[in-house]
């Protein structure tokens, strides 16, 4: 009866994890491509054109998904440092590492996306509203972590270190949000609001689709890096002779 | 042993007084190149002088980071310093104190000064000050976990920037909207509140993250 | 795209660009570390130690 | 009482030493002793509590000194490879400003009694920057003097001392163990300690 249940500590061990991992990519290969082809097409064939905004909305499928995956890779990223930090688990800190390039590309794109989507809304292309703005010191929140890590020699200080800086930049994050909202509400020169616009449900289905598309992509890509990593950085452990043989 | 440690930083910096002047007239120099860039119309100055100001804090607060650890890491005191039977937490604190009184302190003196050539009022000048005293700490306290992470990496002074400001902005602009508050003529209290608020938060939390990153830097 | 096509195009373009970047990089990374061989010498070293190991008391 | 229980390190991607056990009680010597890079430095700063281990645990008095923290600090003197003396500092203000920080704050004519024993007394208002290599050990050498601590850590301790100072500091030791301490010494040479319970630790590259 005890043979179903998994044995989740027996994962935390990069000589389990790394054979789990490799059964598991092909999956997520396959799932991220499926949702990316279906996902565009509902976005691109199936949703009407917006009358306010005309073709330009399309932009949002991307650019939503996009910063919200910024957003939640940070703090996925905080919590596995945190976790491999506390409890000694070095798997926990080569999650943080493999998942920081990931945040920090797609929190790039939903920086780009977004001021493409803002030229024709707003007629500019980067405008100080609070979304923006906080999607840029979460940018900022990347590049320190990534550029910590990558100038520290030693691995097992580059993870600790690395713990350290995402905590407090994940306790930051809400008190920065929080002050580029007040500042913006502030300076009210020009509200920049989108606005709200009724979402047909067909839009609000590729949205939700392509969201779950990178999600899956995020997961894929991050298993094949940490798996790069395990490699890496255990080559003389003896059980990753068998795994690879 | 707090007093000790905080004592022995202030006879340090005393004897290298050179480099603490030089911190200052980084910030003089910087906030007096802003009028020379944009022009010495009154309007214009007394919009930009709080974030002139306050910017120019950061970055000149940002240079003496280095100083707060740097020196102990090589010649190994530091760690003599965290062998020593108090906590880790007391350590740090004690350096921040000093390294606030030596390096920010200063600034907050001489920063009434420079409003003059942005030709603020008495009572924003007022207002000025008490930003940065309430603000400045905060800059040390962050500062400091930014200058353990990186203790004897390369390029650590470039890097400390890269992980340190962003951590600033909320400092930056509680601090910049109490002085356009006060020039604006609307309540600078709220301002200020937060301000405090944050300083609350970061002197529970920095040296604890402080100390954290400033044992893994040694090991 | 209604004369949006520079954005939409554009937004669609650098993200196709930036995800299939990381998934080039990526692979060029796993052929370099399929590269690299194991080399498990933990155990060994463990043996010998142990071996080694004087504590005698004088 | 200390406790080293199956100890092991790993520095970058190389294992230094594991299984490693011992234990040291009051009056006793141990000198380690082993090539260069044989994880003298690592096992000496695991023992002081600067580092975690890889696996294992060191204990002072039963206890893990992990949850020690600064409580064990208190009985430990560590005396290091890199002097911690200040250069911008003279003699007399470093042993006076290193005392006050550690918790024993001596005043002007004890902090001079102190550089007179450890012969520096001549030498007490020159900032540290303009003394010799062999003197400015001996100025760090002046930690162990004024601390408390039952037990000393040493690495390399006689490097760059000449004669005198090598005999000095070789009473320092022993008299600390024949009152009841301990000290865990890393070194090339031969301490020629007359002490009467010693172990040495030999550790391979």
């Amino acid at each position: 009866m005890s043979t179903r249940r998994i044995n989740w500590y027996k994962y935390a061990a990069p000589a389990n994890f790394y054979p789990l991992a490799g059964k598991m990519i092909p999956f997520f290969t396959v799932v991220t491509v499926l949702l990316f082809i279906i996902g565009l097409y509902v976005g691109f064939f199936v949703a009407p054109t917006d009358f306010q905004q005309g073709e330009s909305y399309r932009i949002i499928f991307i650019h939503v998904p996009a910063a919200w995956m910024g957003m939640f890779l940070y703090v996925l990223m905080a919590v596995y440092a945190g976790l491999g930090w506390a409890f000694n688990a070095r798997l926990g800190s080569m999650m943080a590492t493999a998942i920081s390039t990931t945040g920090a590309i797609f929190t790039f794109i939903s920086l780009v996306t977004g001021s493409l989507w803002g030229r024709p809304a707003w007629g500019v292309y980067w405008v100080w509203d609070a979304r923006m703005t906080s999607t840029l010191i979460l940018m900022f929140l990347y590049i320190g972590f990534i550029s910590l890590q990558a100038s520290i020699d030693d691995s097992r200080r580059a993870d600790r270190a690395g713990a350290v800086l995402a905590l407090v930049g994940l306790i930051n994050v809400p008190i920065i949000y929080f002050s580029v909202q007040w500042w913006n509400t502030l300076h009210q020169g020009a509200t920049f609001t989108a606005r709200s616009f009724k979402m047909a449900p067909s839009m609000l289905s590729a949205m939700l689709i392509l969201m779950a598309a990178c999600w899956m992509y995020s997961i894929a890509v991050v298993l094949v890096r940490v798996r790069c990593i395990i490699r890496e950085r255990e080559r003389e452990a003896p059980w990753l002779a068998e795994a690879v043989a | 042993m707090f007093g000790w440690v905080s004592w022995r930083d202030l006879i340090l910096a005393w004897r290298h007084r050179a480099d603490v002047l030089a911190t200052l007239f980084f910030f003089i120099i910087v906030t007096s190149l802003f009028p020379l860039g944009i022009g010495p119309e009154p309007q214009t100055l007394q919009t930009i002088a709080p974030g002139v100001v306050w910017v120019a804090a950061l970055l000149a607060s940002m240079l003496s980071l280095g100083r707060i650890f740097g020196n102990d890491y090589q010649d190994g005191t530091l760690e003599q310093l965290l062998l020593t039977p108090q906590p880790a937490y007391l350590i740090v604190l004690a350096k921040v104190l000093a390294h606030w009184l030596v390096s920010e302190v200063p600034l907050v003196i001489i920063a009434p000064v420079l409003g003059l050539q942005f030709g603020l009022s008495e009572n924003t000048l007022l207002i000025v000050v008490v930003s940065l005293l309430l603000g400045t700490p905060v800059l040390s306290l962050i500062g400091a976990i930014g200058a353990a992470l990186t203790l004897g990496l390369r390029a650590a002074n470039v890097l400390v920037a890269l992980l340190v400001l962003p951590l600033y902005i909320p400092v930056l602009i509680f601090g910049t909207g109490a002085i356009q508050a006060t020039v604006n003529g609307t309540g600078t209290k709220p301002w200020l509140l937060l301000l405090g608020a944050i300083l609350v938060l970061a002197f529970v939390f920095a040296p604890w993250a402080t100390s954290a990153a400033l044992k893994i830097s040694v090991e | 795209m209604g004369g949006y096509g520079f954005y939409v195009w554009g937004s669609y373009g650098v993200t196709l660009v930036l995800l299939g970047g990381e998934v080039l990089m990526l692979l060029k990374r796993r052929r370099a570390v399929a590269r690299i061989a194991p080399e498990p010498k933990l155990e060994n070293r463990n043996a010998k130690f142990e071996a080694a190991m004087v504590s005698d008391k004088l | 009482m200390l406790e080293v229980l199956k100890l092991g390190c790993i520095r970058g991607d190389r294992r230094l030493f594991s299984d490693l056990s011992f234990s040291a009680t009051a009056g006793e010597l141990i000198e380690l002793r082993g090539p260069n890079g044989s994880g003298k430095t690592s096992l000496l700063r695991i023992l002081c509590g600067l580092s975690s281990p890889a696996a294992g645990q060191v204990r002072w008095n039963g206890k893990n000194i992990r949850s020690l923290a600064e409580e064990y600090f208190r009985d430990v003197a560590y005396l290091a490879h890199q002097n911690a003396v200040k250069d911008e500092l003279s003699a007399l203000e470093n042993l006076r400003i290193a005392s006050g920080v550690a918790g024993n704050p001596l005043n002007k004519a004890q902090a001079q009694q102190v550089l007179e024993r450890i012969g520096l007394k001549d030498r007490q208002h020159l900032p540290a920057r303009v003394l010799s290599a062999g003197q400015r050990r001996r100025l760090a050498l002046t930690r162990l003097l004024t601390s408390k601590a039952t037990l000393w850590i040493l690495d390399e301790v006689l490097t760059s001392l000449d004669d005198a100072a090598v005999r000095l500091s070789r009473d320092f030791i022993s008299d600390h163990i024949k009152n009841g301490g301990m000290a865990i010494v890393a070194t090339h040479q031969d301490l020629n300690l007359s002490v009467e319970r010693m172990q040495r630790i030999q550790l391979f590259p």
